[in-house]
Formats: structure tokens, C-alpha cells, sequence
């Protein structure tokens, strides 16, 4: 199982029934290929859209039903549309249960750099700064090092998202949670040691005296 | 309202104008009110507008014809030409969080001075900005965007100017549908009074100044 | 023609084709009466409507159709409906043309006091205060005099509605208009002299040149 | 979101709760759990709403049983109970422009802290309250309200919770649902999944906890 697959098949257990949620785009988006088909979940789409979905069948795409990267997808029965200023409305206001996001930087406090790369292009920040402050709980899925650099930082040297800490960062390699200025190991992937995770971890990391090894 | 060319409508744009463009990603945008501001070459234009689409869709149209020479918008990452456009100092590119661009455009629209959002707080977004208390939470003052003209896409227009939107082109077009001094609105439909139900027009008639008749 | 119908009849011919249009309760509902057929004019409820028709006929009434007094009333065709905060988005906005309203005092100022009588019972300014701070036109159609005193005053000593200046009290006496902290008498009602208005007129009033009688 | 009985659902709420309630002169109001309200006896109720209604008709039955001990509202005239309770010191009323009540409501809801308005600069509504100036015009800060429990009123809701409403009752029912802890919805019809389209829903599912089965 390659790691992407590992980080999305982990965080799909972290959404119960009933739950409003909001998948950034990479890897958070195939979150949804890895929730059980019992499970009822309501996946938002900020650009307008409860109730997302997956890709129309060939010749099945409306122009006019896309998913917030203009790509076109389809609406569940019980599907709801509402204009931007509700659609942040629900994200600011708490709405929204999870949203998972990619990450470029967590660090220790829980931080999360995720929109822009000083002295590179500026894309601009789009939702992410109202979905890290506003929803219930906010998941990183990322790689646990870029280019053998830990992404797992002592404290983040690109700009914040926002400075709300996340709830909890799903790698590859782990499962690691925040509170009060501490992160803690809580899982490791499949196959991965403590040791093997420390060794590419920039942060400082709480060890449990249990870290199960992750379920998916 | 009044219902007029397309060419009329654009004629009434002066070159520098600031222009709000509803869609998202190029969904949801008066593609024909975009077409002809390109043909009549409206130059430096200020746009207000959640991205720049990608090139030869949407707003995208503008850049690829360099009209614009100020952008005010969530995100430009999708079309290189505004970026290149940018970097060379052509384009100044004011970035605003999306809840926050939303709530703003609102604003103008109600009559509201601003509002106290929590989102920014603490990032690059907070410079320059007041920081406002209440009840020991911190939020950013971001004050109200208006435009001297809206450029709009519905999916119903009715003969008084009654507006539905459909699925995912609603976006930002009934809140710019309010935030300008001149509302100017396509739609892929033009239907008779009565087709659209009171309780699903979005945007009633008298926020609508100009309805661009059919081809 | 009483008094209330000569203020009804004289609002009416300030409304233009097109006008969204917001009438207070009392003597300004009895506006919509006097417009043309043939001019169409878009008045709002400000409880969610635009569009409001006549009382609608017996046997008729629907009980979530009503004006914001709770009472019956009908929707024209093309009529839109919506919740309280797009309501008042579109009073505050500017995007309601003229407001009637009724008054308790307007001063010289063009100050409109009309929602509180210190000491009385405080019924509250439910949608006055916004309405005269955000429509474009604001007009106050009231009775000239109560008990033999000047609703016409130097100064407001009852609480503002707004700082806002009014733009045009209708009275069953006088047009007057306001302008830099001035009033100016614009026209009398048929039958009232130029010195009646001044005898029952506390503020100051500027005489024009020509004082036409109202056209009604 | 979960369907309960009327009896159930006003168990959940406290004597001393904090409620608001949509509707507006008693249209767009969830007359069922009102009753209920009543029959449970629930005291020192501190409640939101735009209005008293008049007595025996919409909120104005708490007045009628006396089980409100404090009052957010636009206006109370249509309602003498409310007011001799008010005259006799048993109930404070909090009383707000209607626009404000609106935007602070709906700030509740969508998480910000507050908004700048031009009503009520200068009158008796701003005082104690921050003044701030944009661009040389002075607003007030009008700070968000959100309460424990919303009481709603729909006119269609579908067995996922989405909800519409009908005509002028609306109102303020779609902003409540959005600032409380703990929606409660009460519908004139409840339908299958689909019957409201899509583009109709104003109130997304998600936003329901509570809908009142039939009687």
C-alpha cells in the first residue's frame, strides 16, 4: 500500500455518521474513496456544495456542478446548494465537523504552513485559512518528510495558516495529535518503527507508553 | 431594470473601471458580458473576483488579454498568465482569505462598514489591519468591498429581472448582485414572470440594472 | 379630502417606475392606494417580501403570507421572498428607493424622532432606525400638528430614530424639504395658506419665491 | 440529525435556557414546541426573538405563562402581557434595531465576532457601545448573539433534515439555525429525500440536530 493510500485510508476513520466534512484538495480528497458505504457522511464542496458525489458517468458532467478546482462532479440525493457567503458561513461558523487539508509545515504548537512558500509564487490562500479556524476539528493528511526533510517542524518557518492548532496530523509513517504545545505520537503506520518515525521528525515528540500501530 | 445588448452593456464600462465578476473557478461567469469587454478593449481594469480562473476561461479572458492592472482575489494559482502578469509588475494582486472575500462583498452590499472575522488572526493576512476584542477573542476588522459595476450569470431571469441560480454556479454572484453601483446580469435562460417561484428567486428584480437580451 | 388622504395622495406621486418602495404602518400604508395602474413600483415587506398585492380577497389568505403587522396580504406576480437578514441587507444598502414613515417630530435638521416617547411605554423601533439610515429617500407622512402642537420643531427632544436626514415631510398642511440644516416650505395643501403653515410651525421654515399648492 | 417526538426534544432544554426563536408577529413560528414549552413549564427562559407576537399567538404564549425572564427582541408593542411584565421589573427586554438583530444573529452563526453598522449612530442604541470608523463614516460594533437552543419553523423538511420555507415565514428561521448549540426544527410537511431541490434547500441538513416527528 503506497503511503498516499496509507494517509487517506486512516483518515476516513477519523469521520463518524452524520458528519459535515470538507476535503482539501491531493491527498485529502481520496479520503472519500475510503469511507465504509454504510457510513452517511455530508462532504461539502466550498464552492457551493453539500452533498458532493463522485465523478458523473461518462456524458453524465454539468457544466454548471463542479467541485471548487472547476472539475465536474455529482450531487447525492438530499444534496444542497447555497452561495459563498453561506458556504463560509457554515466553515467560520462550526459547522463543518472535519475538514482535511494538505500541509507543508506542522509544528509542535499544532501550526499549520500550508499556503504559500516565501520568495515562490504566491497562489493565494483561497479557503484554507477560514477552514483551519473555523471547523470543528481540522486533519493534516501529508508526507512525514519532503525530499528526506521532516515536515513534522520544532516550529514553522512558513507563514501560518492560521493559529488555531490542528487536531491531529496523518502521515505516512504516523499518527500524531496536539495539545497544549506538546504533539504525541498516537500511531505508527504499518511496518514503521518509533524509532524509524523519531528519526524523520523535526518536533519534539511525546511517546506514549502504547503506540498501536495504525488500523485501516 | 432594463434589458439590453451586450454591446450596450459593455459600452456603459469606462476604461479603469473596478468590476466584480461572479464565478468560481470560471463556473458561474457572464462569459458573454466577458467576451465583449475584451472586444472593446476595456484597459486597466480593477477586478474583484474569487480566483483568475485559467486562461481563455472565465475572467481568465481578461488576462489573457492584459486588462487588468489590479486583482482582488482568494487565489490565482490556476492561471500562469495572471501570475506571470504579477511577477512582472503589470498586475497588483491584493489576496484575501475566501470566507473573508465573501463576508466583504457582503458587506458592500448591506450597508455594513465591515465585520470581525477571527480568520487571519495572527498570519501574514493581519498586517496592517485593526484587531478588534470582544469578549477575549481577538478578530481582523476587514471592511466592505464594493465595485462601480457587478458583472453577473444567472441561470433564470425573469422579464422583471427575478434571478435563480443553479448547483455550484450560484458562488459570489448574489452577493456581487448587491455590492455594486450597476448591476449587469446574464442568464442562460430568460423566462416570463411567474417561472420562477417567490420563495426561489435569489435575487429579486429591483437589484438587477441591466439584463443582457438574447444573441 | 381628510387629512391623512391628502398625505397619501401626495407621497404617492413621488414614487418613480421601478422604485423599490418600503411603507411604514398607519398613514403611509394607505400610499400604495394612490398609485397609478400603469406605474410599477416594487413595494417590500420587510418580514421577507417583495412584492406585496392588495389585502387578498376573502377565504383567500394564507397564514405564512403576511405584512411585518402579522395581517394578511397578497404577493404580485414576480413577487420574491427571503429571510430577515437579505431584508435588511436591502434597507441598510441602499437598494430600498423610498421609505415612508411615520413621525412623532422632524426638526429643522431633518431629524426624525418617531419610535420612543420617553416615560411611555417602549414599544421598540423594530426596522425604523435601519430604514432611515440606509433607504435612499426617506419621506415622513404625518399629521402637521398633534393636539394643536408643531410636529415641526427646532430640535428633536424626543430620541432620533437616525442622524440621518430625511429627505421630504408630506403633512396635511405642507411639503417641506431639507437641505444643510435648513427646512424649506416646498408647497402647500389645497385650501392652507402660507401664514397656517407658519402658525402651526415650530422650526424655522425658508419661504421660496413660489409656494405651489400640492398637486394631488 | 435525529427525529424525535415534541415531548422529547423540549425535555433536552434547561429552566434558564437561553433560545431563540424563529418567526415574526407569530409567522414562521414552531407553535408545536412553544406548547410544549409551555405544558413542561419551563421557567427564567432568556429568549431571542424578533417580537412578543400578541398573547395566545406564537412566542406570546411564554409571555401568556409568564416563563420569560429576559428578552432579546426588535419590539414588544403588540404585546401588553410582555409589557406589564417589563413595567413590573419581571422581564428585561433588550431591544435592537431589526437590521442589527438580524446581522448579529446571523454573525453568531457563521462565526464572527461582530459587524460594523451605520444604524443607530448618534440615537440612544449606541450607548455603551465601541464606535469605529472606516474611511471617515462612523459604525457601531454590534457583537454576534448565539444562543443554547434554536427553535425553527419550516415549511418542508426532508428525512435528512434539509429544510424550506415558505412565503414570509422564513423570516428569521434559516439565521437561528445557524447559532445554536442545538437546532430544533418543527415542519408543516415533512417529505422523502429529493422532493426540495437542491437549489431550494436554504437550510442544509447538517445544520438540523432535532426534527419533530408528526403528532
Amino acid at each position: 500500500m503506497d503511503g498516499q493510500t496509507v494517509i487517506a485510508r486512516r483518515v476516513a476513520k477519523e469521520l463518524h455518521a452524520g458528519d459535515l466534512v470538507n476535503l482539501g484538495i491531493g491527498i485529502p480528497t481520496l479520503v472519500a474513496n475510503y469511507v465504509p458505504a454504510d457510513l452517511k457522511v455530508f462532504f461539502q464542496s466550498e464552492n457551493g456544495l453539500i452533498g458532493t458525489g463522485p465523478i458523473p458517468e461518462q456524458g453524465m458532467a454539468h457544466p454548471l456542478l463542479t467541485d471548487a478546482g472547476g472539475r465536474p462532479i455529482s450531487a447525492l440525493p438530499g444534496a444542497s446548494t447555497f452561495d459563498s457567503a453561506m458556504s463560509f458561513g457554515l466553515i467560520r461558523g462550526g459547522h463543518v465537523d472535519v475538514t482535511v487539508l494538505g500541509g507543508l509545515q506542522v509544528d509542535a504548537h499544532g501550526h499549520l504552513a500550508n499556503w504559500m512558500i516565501p520568495g515562490k509564487m504566491v497562489p493565494g490562500m483561497g479557503g484554507a485559512m477560514d477552514l483551519v479556524t473555523g471547523a470543528k476539528r481540522v486533519i493534516v493528511a501529508m508526507q512525514h518528510a519532503a525530499k528526506g526533510k521532516s515536515k513534522i517542524v520544532a516550529r514553522c518557518t512558513l507563514p501560518l495558516t492560521s493559529t488555531r492548532p490542528v487536531s491531529l496530523v496523518v502521515t505516512d509513517m504516523a499518527v500524531i495529535a496536539f495539545s497544549d504545545g506538546k504533539a504525541s505520537l498516537l500511531e505508527t503506520a504499518p511496518g514503521v518503527s518509533i524509532a524509524e518515525v523519531l528519526a524523520v521528525t523535526e518536533a519534539e515528540l511525546v511517546i506514549p507508553d502504547t503506540v498501536p500501530e495504525m488500523k485501516i | 431594470m432594463m434589458a439590453v445588448s451586450v454591446e450596450e452593456a459593455v459600452a456603459m464600462i469606462p476604461a479603469g473601471a473596478r468590476i466584480m465578476v461572479g464565478g468560481f473557478m470560471g463556473v458561474g461567469t457572464p462569459e458573454r458580458l466577458l467576451d465583449e469587454v475584451v472586444r472593446q478593449h476595456k484597459t486597466d481594469l480593477s477586478i474583484v473576483s474569487n480566483d483568475a480562473a485559467t486562461p481563455g476561461k472565465g475572467i481568465g479572458k481578461l488576462f489573457d488579454a492584459a486588462l487588468v492592472s489590479r486583482l482582488t482575489a482568494t487565489h490565482i494559482g490556476l492561471n500562469p498568465k495572471a501570475q506571470q502578469q504579477m511577477l512582472a509588475n503589470q498586475l497588483a494582486v491584493d489576496l484575501v482569505p475566501q470566507g473573508t472575500f465573501a463576508e466583504r462583498i457582503r458587506a458592500g452590499g448591506c450597508g455594513l462598514g465591515g465585520v470581525l472575522t477571527p480568520t487571519g488572526v495572527g498570519t501574514l493576512v493581519a498586517e496592517g489591519k485593526r484587531q478588534i476584542e470582544v469578549d477575549g477573542t481577538t478578530f481582523l476588522l476587514e471592511t466592505a468591498i464594493r465595485a462601480q459595476f457587478a458583472l453577473v450569470h444567472a441561470f433564470l431571469a425573469d422579464y422583471l429581472g427575478n434571478l435563480s441560480y443553479a448547483l455550484t454556479a450560484r458562488n459570489f454572484n448574489p452577493i456581487m448582485a448587491m455590492a455594486a453601483d450597476t448591476v449587469i446580469v446574464t442568464a442562460e435562460h430568460i423566462v416570463p414572470v411567474g417561472v420562477i417561484a417567490p420563495d426561489h428567486v435569489v435575487t429579486p428584480a429591483p437589484l438587477v440594472d441591466y439584463l443582457i437580451t438574447n444573441g
